[in-house]
């Protein structure tokens, strides 16, 4: 079967059981068995060819550019793990089916199974150093919702995150090695870097890459000084420990240093770093294992020590110790998924895990406790089982080792670990089977029946048939120890023997199983003193650091982003001025090319003015009218620059634009505060004052600097000077660049404006219907009101003044083309004069006569403006071409007739129905409907003294 | 007829106001400008009409025309009266006062012309209207006699606007 | 001259008022109209990245005059991919609007929405800058209008920040243009690549203070740290929905400042140098960090996944200002993918605020639709988190690759890998919270009034953007091949710039054939 | 004195005449007191800034800047009522 | 003349900067305004100073103001007037929803899970 | 040509009266110490100021040889705004009490300004 289906398969199975969980459990664990047992024959396919020695590759191009591509590749190692895997997964679904209880739902715990099932397959059968990153990444995800597939209990929860936590900190940190490795290497195929150990090697990225991937390894295979999650894991269901945590995922830390090791082995920094690492792990960890009372919790730790074991043998980075730790990962393999499935069975028959509540159950449970038994003593050494001769090997290869010229701290330290190790395996069997039988289990324990005990059985038989017959795994180990260390070593075949002689690894092994026997014997005085000496305790110190982390997140975060605007400003300003002044003075300034040109009083007078009035407005802000006012009088000014510096038109639209904002300000300060209270200090006000001065110098200097100097070619403006009136028709450049050359430009313009509006009245909309209204509709007025809210003088103007105001806004858009003028100017005009008719008669009567709603005056006139600018396609013309012609109707003048004029137009309305429906909306927010409305345009008019009382309603002609 | 008139050209006044306006505008009186600006001004008045409900009786235009004059020659001796006061009279010396002015017009823009002329005229600005509409408040820059002032505004003005607005 | 390259700006630009004029009561209707635009929109944009997939400049003189002296839209690979990928999400966060209801708690949302995409679209098409700047202006208005969608006190409140911050923004824009045009006399992007080459090495100062005030305005809209303040709150304020096309807004300066500094001020224009090439990488580090520190900091998923947005923001310019071409086409992947996986994440934020109420980041009883839901987010955290498999994670790869040759590489490393660490983190951890410590309570009597059980179209939209995500990872070759060959046209501007200045137009000639 | 000479002189003049009464203006505007005295001040120099349109118009010879002073003339106004409204009702369009 | 414009500019830019960094929205608004008026003038600028000589085409003339930042300006000024009035709205309706003009978020009390 | 330089004259003088007028104005702004006083000095001086400026264009434009009347539209803006400009402000002060208070008026209750609104009353 190609490799391909063989990865390919549990991830596609994966969907199969969540979607059959509610076809009942046989289904769903059987639809999982057979997914896994498909990939299971398709592996053995390969048998052959593996054993042959090919290797059988498959490739399909994902990221070429990157070099991330699907490339597998099965060979001796790989067929190894994939065969663990998969076998003991079999094992384990057999096994969780019987395991896991009704409440569970199963469908979910065999999806993630089943995907965890295939990242690991894909880690094994990776030729691609990415691809493994993607698989191995997976796995970290995988098993974090494995572990915490019980989310109601806070260990698995913990334990989920923190297992996540460190293996993807290890993982991201064998991103990092995995891109250097492949920088040196030119290839992230797997192939390829294994061919280039020298180069490799002499690279000065080499340290740096080893340090990395071996985070990325020790991480996930739970060595020191990361071993601390993999207890905290043990929160899973007891398939996913036996699973994950003994046979496969913490293995994948091994299988990557294994596959490694032809490239990355060798070098002094390789020996100490992994030699070190495994050693301690192994010590600490069978000594920790003695002292825990969770059977899975002892099982982790060893685990823990076995595995700091393998990672020492490959450390030593001789072929010997490469040959041994292939061994052991087979025989820990098996005995140690054997023992977390017989920890699972005394746990689901007993109720209970604590050794100290059990004791005995040799009787109750013979079943159980000979494949217990068997898979114990193999772990602790004890010959014709398997564990003794893999662990002979290690030690045998520790006497050949010298760590920091010591000759005797590795074999020394090495012996201890195995003694240790044996002593919690006859602790696991004294402490739980042997002894006398209780009464006082929390459930009464009794053999499982055959599906649960069937897995571990057969793991057992292997236990015993590998202890008893090593050659009939020989050659099959021999094989895969050759995959390890590559083509460019050889291996000096060594034959597993039962019995080698009186050589040193004997005597220490003897040392270590007596040694173990004699702890165990003196355990409880030994447990008060581990019990009252202090010890770090790992999901403490975990939780802290996270803790810690988030606690520090959140205070940086929330410090930061303390919600103040002003803050965010300042350091925006400061930020801005600061990368201004940064690029200014590192630039260079030549001569100006412009003269200065002489200013006369008036402008100095103006400048004055401008100067003072906003000196004013910062000292005086606080009186908010009198702000409104000073602002008003900035604007003034500016626009009196804009006439005095040949800009008619800015000046137009400068201050019909200031009427239009005073009158909204003024809409706005009706509801809000009148004063600004005096809030910041006098420090924090010289602080923002300095940033400001920083700011204003800033401009200056740049407007200065510009306008003492030419452009560094003609500006694009000569042209539109050259061609206004040619092509486009108007003498008024000003107006010809807006609804012409840069028509596009006014139409987003004209946009802006219209969504302002919509956003206006939407928000007024959801004011007046939401909880505001009640406040608005209690609100009372924070002044005196004078009495005439119509005042007579004001009505009758604006009755003459209105029209002959429209009339201007009329011609102003008219001549907009040819002199100063234009749609917007025309548009805020005609809405100004509309405004002095709701300022003199106010809004409901004013409003009730309007005959257009001002929604669709802005959608037509931003309609009309797109529909002109469409209608040059239907003459082959590019959108908004404009075209004009002179007409001549007597007794009329010839004038022009242009299409911009209509694009104008769709200017001239848009302006109209935005400022009116937002000044509209900004009024409806203080009309009040159960204030009596006014059926007269004035409050006071004698001529109605002797009229007949008008019927309310009659009035509203045109309404 | 007339109810068509009406209805074509509710305020004839303005329509004449807004031709002049226009042909102010563009700055050059032709036959083309001027038919171009009764078009806008009875289009305008048309468009407008709904604010302007009731349209005032009996206007009569060529009084209207002299009272102007009358009032512009006022404005043009009230300025440089009152540029004098401005520039000789010490502010201790200063005689201001209130007056009230009770109206026999009733018009609204009769009113508001008599209003607007006294603001416009001799040292007096129209302050405020009495809350019916019936008198008029006006502020006197410097009088020794303000109830001169008051009877001058009625004979000179008030008794003129009467004639106008009939 | 097709006219097709300014439909995408043209169509929502009279769907909008069309709307507004003809279907403002109408819900229904402008919900067909809306949807049917966005349709209407991805075809437009997909024939359109088709027909210049070649490597070809589509080039559409507005007016009719040519540029420099009128305003030209210009389509290249870059520029139409950006409006393919906006017009996609827009299907998807408009069908979500729909399907939750969002769109009718409040006007003009559809309206307010074909705006925004008109500015956005506009944005990325346009090739003259203060046409740029009133695209931005459009795309932010209407972006003001979505953010306060359907109001509350809250939201009021972050987005008169939002607007304030954006405002100084806008303010800052205009000084960038003003100084541009005192420089050169030249708002056209191509024009001014050509005229910057002609300043003189005595007379720096002027266009150097343009070039970076101009690179601040983008840094704003990107959200560059130290200018990013405006983003999270606003972000997670928004209604989910607008939050969601929100994420493709970042984008716009993220788009701007590639072709800017690509084509206008490349990193060897002497005039210019020692300015962006030397401190956008430290910004963008630093926001990468402040983002994925802020994830592990939220207290509220949408927060949480603001803050992703302003971490993810700073990944894409990391890439960016590595100023090569494997660094813009690695960032341009990294733009597709943080675009989708940020909407995504906004979306499944409003599906647990349906389901209980609120995104408070403590533990409530179980909510409604928790399996979906749960599900969504743990392939939403992942994306973002970049973890593999998903396109998150070959992004991060490929910005990890890029950056091998720049001199901060151990700074890029250290922190794109401690930031995933910490962002996974805090991902699992609010994953851990809401879904799972969930189950430790007991189930409530009677479900809080507020929640419910999210819309089947809701879910659809959500599933919809986790398979444009899939196809994105998936395509990952193919993706990132066009956007190797997008970065390689980037970096050589000539054919744009050629097309683009030596086209006649209305009354004028190409400037080459004046100079013959 | 030729006509050309006492029409520059007049214009300085008047300029001179139209940049005091802005300055004498605001400095009625900022010392108030009161909310009219500062409505007027302002009413006083949108009239004012009319006045140096009209005669920077008549300075320069041109007649574009008839448009500006029109709009001066006809929105000071608008202005002053709606101050002076907000002053009197707090709403001006109510 | 230059110098004029030049110092106008940063005397607005100034008081507008001030402005901006007071607490309540209202000045901030106020700021904000000048700073568009610093701005406007600013690119105004851009076209250089000319005076008496607006870009009206005029038979007998041949010098004109430079009318395109002049366009720009126009737009510019449209474009903020609209942002004004938005702003100005948002900022009444978070007035009203809460009674509080600040600019900044008051700190409200601090609430924590941590995830065990 | 006689005319033409009469024209010229004539704009001269009515510049040197307008400004005259106007300064007039703004100093009666400043020097009258209340507010009532201070009103009739800008509003209608002023006008008046404005006028003759008015009038100095037209006699200009004139002599520059196109005879220009659209300024009188100006100047009856001017004329016709300026008392309602007045009466705003001289109601503002009757309303702030900022001024003496006026004498009741003898047929109605009291000024439309000093009436407070049925609304406000409780
Ligand atoms: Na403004
Ligand atoms: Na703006």
């Amino acid at each position: 079967m190609s490799l391909f289906f063989i990865v390919a398969l549990p991830f596609l199975g994966a969907l199969l059981p969540g979607i059959m969980n509610s076809a009942g459990r046989a289904a769903c664990a059987g639809v999982t068995f057979t997914v896994s047992l498909a990939a299971f024959v398709g592996l053995l396919t390969n048998l052959p060819a593996v054993l042959a020695g090919e290797v059988v590759t498959a490739r399909v191009e994902w990221m070429p550019e990157l070099g991330l591509n699907f490339t597998l590749m099965l060979d001796g190692l790989g067929f190894f793990f994939a065969f663990l895997i998969l076998g003991i997964g079999l094992l384990i679904i057999t096994y969780g089916r019987h395991y896991l209880s009704r409440d569970d739902h199963m469908g979910e715990f065999f999806t993630y199974l089943l995907l965890f099932q295939g990242a690991m397959v894909g880690i094994v059968l990776s030729d691609n150093i990415l691809l493994l990153l993607v698989f191995w990444e997976l796995t970290s995800l995988s098993s974090f919702l494995l572990i915490g597939y019980w989310k109601h209990l806070p260990e698995g929860r913990q334990g989920a995150r923190m297992a996540l936590t460190v293996t993807g900190m290890g993982g991201l940190a064998m991103i990092g090695g995995m891109l250097i490795l492949g920088q040196i290497a030119g290839s992230y195929d797997l192939s390829v870097i294994l061919q280039n150990r020298e180069a490799i090697q002499a690279d000065p990225l080499y340290v740096p890459a080893l340090i990395l991937i071996l985070l990325g390894c020790f991480t996930k295979s739970a060595q020191f000084p990361f071993h601390f999650w993999l207890p905290h894991a043990m929160a899973a269901p007891t398939p996913v420990s036996a699973y994950l945590h003994s046979a496969t995922m913490v293995k994948a830390g091994i299988f990557l240093m294994a596959r490694m090791w032809p490239v990355l082995s060798g070098t002094p920094e390789w020996f100490v770093i992994v030699t070190t690492a495994g050693l301690i792990t192994m010590v600490l960890g069978s000594v920790i294992a003695l002292f825990k009372h969770d059977l899975k919790a002892l099982l982790a730790f060893s685990t823990v020590s076995h595995l700091g074991l393998i990672t020492m043998l490959l450390g030593t980075g001789t072929t010997f110790g490469a040959f041994a730790a292939v061994f052991h990962i087979l025989n820990h393999a098996t005995f140690k998924a054997a023992l977390f499935m017989s920890a699972g069975i005394v746990d689901h028959e007993a109720k209970t895990r604590d050794i100290r509540q059990l004791g005995g159950l040799r009787t109750l449970m013979p079943v159980t406790f000979t494949i217990a038994t068997l898979a114990a003593l193999s772990m602790a050494g004890i010959p014709f089982l398997n564990g003794f001769l893999s662990k002979e090997m290690m030690l045998e290869e520790t006497t050949h080792t010298v760590l920091f010229g010591v000759w005797w701290l590795v074999p020394a330290l090495a012996t201890f670990g195995s003694l240790m190790s044996a002593a919690y395996c006859f602790r696991f069997i004294g402490h739980t089977f042997l002894g006398p039988v209780r009464d006082d289990y929390p459930a009464k324990p009794h053999d499982p029946n055959a599906g649960m005990w069937m897995p571990p059985a057969l793991l057992v038989v292997l236990v015993v048939v590998i202890g008893v017959a090593p050659f009939l795994v020989q050659d099959f180990v021999i094989l895969v120890a050759k995959a390890v260390i590559g083509g460019t070593a050889d291996l000096e075949v060594k034959y597993i023997k039962i019995w080698h002689g009186l050589v040193p690894a004997l005597y220490m092994s003897v040392a270590a199983v007596v040694g173990g026997l004699l702890v165990v014997a003196i355990f409880k005085p030994l447990l008060k003193i581990w019990d009252a000496a202090p010890r770090p305790e790992a999901k403490v110190i975990f939780e802290a650091i996270v803790e810690t982390a988030a606690a520090a997140a959140r205070g940086f975060t929330h410090s930061l982003h303390n919600g103040a605007f002003t803050r965010y400003a300042m350091i925006g300003f400061v930020a801005i001025v600061a990368a201004g002044y940064h690029a200014w003075a590192t630039g260079t300034v030549g001569a100006a090319t412009r003269d200065l040109q002489e200013a006369g009083a008036v402008p100095i007078a103006g400048w004055a003015m401008l100067v003072a009035s906003t000196v004013g407005l910062v000292f005086l802000h606080r009186n908010r009218f009198l702000a409104l006012i000073l602002i008003g009088i900035v604007g003034l000014m500016v626009s009196i620059g804009f006439v005095f510096l040949s800009a008619p038109d800015l000046a137009m639209t400068q201050f019909t634009v200031e009427v239009v904002t005073i009158i909204l300000l003024l809409l706005a300060l009706n509801f809000l505060p009148k004063q600004t209270p005096v809030e910041s200090t006098a420090l924090r006000r010289i602080r923002d004052a300095g940033v400001a001065i920083a700011g204003g110098l800033a401009t200056f200097a740049l407007a200065y600097h510009y306008l003492l100097r030419d452009a560094v070619s003609t500006p694009i403006s000569e042209f539109h000077l050259a061609n206004s009136y040619k092509g486009g028709g108007g003498t008024n450049v000003v107006n010809v660049i807006l609804v012409d050359f840069r028509g596009f430009d006014t139409y987003g313009e004209i946009i802006v404006l219209g969504i302002a509006a919509l956003l206006i009245y939407a928000l007024t909309e959801t004011l007046l219907n939401g909880p505001v209204r009640r406040r608005l509709l209690n609100r009372l007025p924070d002044q005196p009101r004078a009495g005439d809210m119509h005042p007579m003088m004001m009505v009758v103007l604006t009755r003459v003044i209105m029209p002959v105001v429209l009339m201007v806004g009329f011609y102003i858009f008219l001549r907009g083309h040819n002199e100063p003028g234009g749609g917007f100017i025309a548009g805020l005009v005609v809405s100004i004069a509309v405004v002095m008719q709701y300022m003199a008669s106010g809004f409901s009567w004013a409003a009730a006569r309007i005959r257009y709603p001002y929604h669709g005056i802005i959608g037509a006139g931003v309609l009309i403006a797109g529909l002109t600018g469409i209608g040059s396609w239907f003459v082959g013309k590019p959108f908004l071409t404009s075209d004009f012609t002179y007409v001549r109707i007597p007794p009329f003048n010839e004038f022009e007739l242009a299409t911009a004029a209509l694009f104008d137009l769709g200017v001239f309305q848009a302006v109209v129905g935005a400022v009116m429906l937002s000044l509209e909306s900004f009024s409806r927010l203080a009309h009040r409907p159960n204030t009596p409305e006014s059926d007269h345009p004035m409050d006071i008019d004698p001529s109605r003294d002797e009229a007949p009382p008008v019927v309310p309603g009659l009035e509203k002609e045109g309404g | 007829m007339g109810a068509a008139f009406r209805w074509l050209m509710p305020h004839p006044f303005l329509t004449l106001i807004l031709a002049v306006v226009w042909v102010l505008l563009q700055n050059n009186v032709t036959a083309g400008m001027v038919v171009f600006g009764i078009i806008l001004g009875i289009l305008i008045p048309w468009i407008t009409s709904a604010w302007w409900p009731d349209t005032p009786k009996g206007f009569r235009l060529g009084k209207m025309l002299s009272y102007s004059v009358i009032v512009i020659w006022d404005i043009v001796v009230a300025n440089i009266q009152v540029a004098w006061i401005v520039l000789t009279v010490p502010n201790s010396k200063l005689k201001p006062a209130w007056i009230v002015v009770p109206l026999k017009l009733k018009q609204p823009e009769a009113i508001t012309v008599l209003a607007g002329t006294i603001t416009l005229t001799p040292g007096t600005v129209s302050a405020d209207l009495s809350d019916e509409g019936h008198s008029l408040l006006v502020h006197v820059l410097h009088t020794d006699d303000p109830d001169g002032v008051r009877d001058e505004i009625k004979d000179r003005y008030e008794r003129r606007l009467l004639e106008i607005f009939v | 001259m097709s006219h097709w390259i300014i439909a995408p700006i043209i169509l929502p630009a009279l769907l909008a008022p069309f709307i507004v004029l003809a279907a403002r009561y109408h819900i229904g209707i402008q919900r067909v109209f809306s949807v049917a635009g966005v349709l209407a929109l991805i075809a437009i944009a997909g024939a359109l990245a088709w027909q210049v997939s070649d490597g070809s400049v589509i080039y559409y003189r507005l007016s009719d005059w040519a540029a420099p002296f009128g305003i030209v839209v210009v389509g290249d690979r870059l520029s139409t991919m950006m409006v393919l990928l906006t017009s996609l999400l827009a299907l998807f966060v408009l069908l979500y609007a729909i399907g939750s209801g969002w769109d009718d708690r409040g006007r003009h949302f559809h309206a307010l929405f074909q705006f925004q995409l008109m500015g956005i679209l506009g944005a990325f098409l346009t090739g003259d800058l203060f046409n740029l700047f009133v695209f931005f202006e459009v795309l932010l208005i209407a972006s003001y209008g979505l953010m306060i969608h359907a109001g509350g006190n809250a939201r009021l409140r972050a987005g008169v920040q939002y607007v304030l911050f954006n405002l100084i923004g806008s303010t800052l824009f205009l000084f960038a243009l003003g100084s541009l045009y005192a420089e050169t006399g030249t708002l056209n992007m191509a024009d001014l690549a050509q005229r910057v080459t002609e300043i003189p090495a005595e007379e720096t100062v002027g266009i150097r203070v343009a070039a970076v005030l101009l690179l601040l305005v983008f840094a704003i809209k990107a959200a560059l740290v130290p200018l990013h303040f405006w983003l999270p709150s606003s972000y997670a304020e928004a209604p989910a929905p607008v939050a969601a096309l929100f994420a493709i807004m970042t984008k716009v300066g993220a788009y701007a400042i590639i072709r800017v500094y690509t084509m206008i001020f490349p990193p060897d224009l002497e005039v210019t140098s020692g300015l962006h090439d030397l401190w956008l990488l430290p910004a963008a580090l630093v926001s990468l960090a402040i983002g994925m520190v802020g994830v592990l900091a939220a207290k509220k998923m949408d927060r949480l996944v603001a803050y992703s947005i302003v971490g993810s923001m700073g990944m894409v310019m990391v890439a960016i200002s590595l100023f090569s071409p494997e660094g813009i086409a690695a960032a341009l992947y990294y733009i597709v993918h943080s675009t989708l996986a940020g909407a995504v994440l906004f979306l499944i934020s409003d599906l647990v605020r349906t389901g209980r109420g609120n995104v408070d980041l403590t533990s409530q009883p179980p909510m409604m639709g928790t399996y979906l839901t749960a599900a969504m987010f743990f392939a939403g955290a992942i994306a973002m988190a970049g973890l593999p498999p998903l396109s998150g994670f070959l992004g991060k790869l490929l910005v990890l690759d890029a950056s091998f040759d720049s001199t901060l590489v151990v700074w890029v490393w250290a922190v794109v890998l401690t930031s995933s660490l910490i962002s996974i983190m805090g991902f699992a951890r609010a994953g851990s919270v809401v879904f799972w410590k969930a189950h430790s309570l007991p189930t409530m009597e009677e479900p809080v009034e507020v929640a419910s059980r999210p819309s089947m179209l809701a879910y659809a939209a959500t599933g919809g953007l986790f398979a444009l995500l899939t196809l994105h990872t998936v395509f990952a070759g193919q993706v990132h091949g066009y956007t190797t060959t997008m970065a390689k046209q980037l970096f050589a501007p000539d054919a744009y710039m050629s097309v683009v200045l030596e086209t006649p137009g209305k009354l004028s000639k190409p400037k080459t054939e004046e100079e013959k | 004195m030729t006509a050309a000479a006492l029409m520059n002189l007049a214009v300085i003049v008047a300029f001179l005449a139209l940049a005091a009464g802005q300055v004498l203006s605001m400095v009625r505007l900022v010392i108030g007191p009161t909310s009219g005295d500062r409505i007027l001040a302002l009413d006083t120099m949108v009239i004012n800034a009319l006045g140096l349109v009209i005669v920077l118009g008549i300075h320069q010879g041109l007649e574009v800047y008839f448009e500006v002073s029109l709009l001066i003339a006809m929105l000071g106004f608008v202005s002053t009522v709606a101050l002076a409204r907000f002053i009197l009702r707090g709403d001006i369009i109510e | 003349m230059e110098l004029l414009v030049a110092s106008a500019i940063g005397v607005m830019t100034a008081g507008g900067v001030y402005l901006v960094l007071r607490l309540r929205t209202f000045p901030v608004i106020l700021g904000i305004s000048l700073l568009t008026y610093a701005v406007n003038v600013f690119l105004f600028a851009s076209g250089r100073l000319t005076v008496g000589a607006p870009p009206i085409l005029r038979d007998d003339i041949t010098a004109y103001a430079d009318p395109l930042p002049q366009a720009l300006v126009l737009t510019a000024i449209v474009i903020s007037f609209g942002m004004t009035a938005v702003v100005v709205m948002i900022g009444l309706g978070a007035f009203l929803g809460s009674d509080d003009d600040h600019v900044d978020e008051q700190p409200e009390p601090e609430t924590t899970e941590g995830e065990t | 040509m006689m005319l033409e330089t009469l024209a010229i004259y004539a704009a001269a003088t009515s510049l040197l009266i307008g400004s005259g007028f106007v300064l007039v104005g703004v100093i009666g702004l400043l020097k009258f110490n209340d507010p009532m006083t201070r009103l009739h000095a800008p509003t209608k001086v002023g006008t008046v100021g404005i006028g003759m400026l008015l009038l100095a264009s037209m006699f200009s434009a004139y002599a520059d040889g196109d005879a220009s009347i659209h300024e009188a539209l100006i100047m009856a803006f001017l004329f016709v705004t300026a008392p309602v400009s007045a009466n705003f402000i001289a109601k503002v002060n009757i309303h702030k009490r900022d001024c003496d208070t006026p004498p009741s008026p003898p047929r109605d209750d009291t000024w439309s300004t000093l009436r407070t609104p049925e609304e406000d009353q409780s």
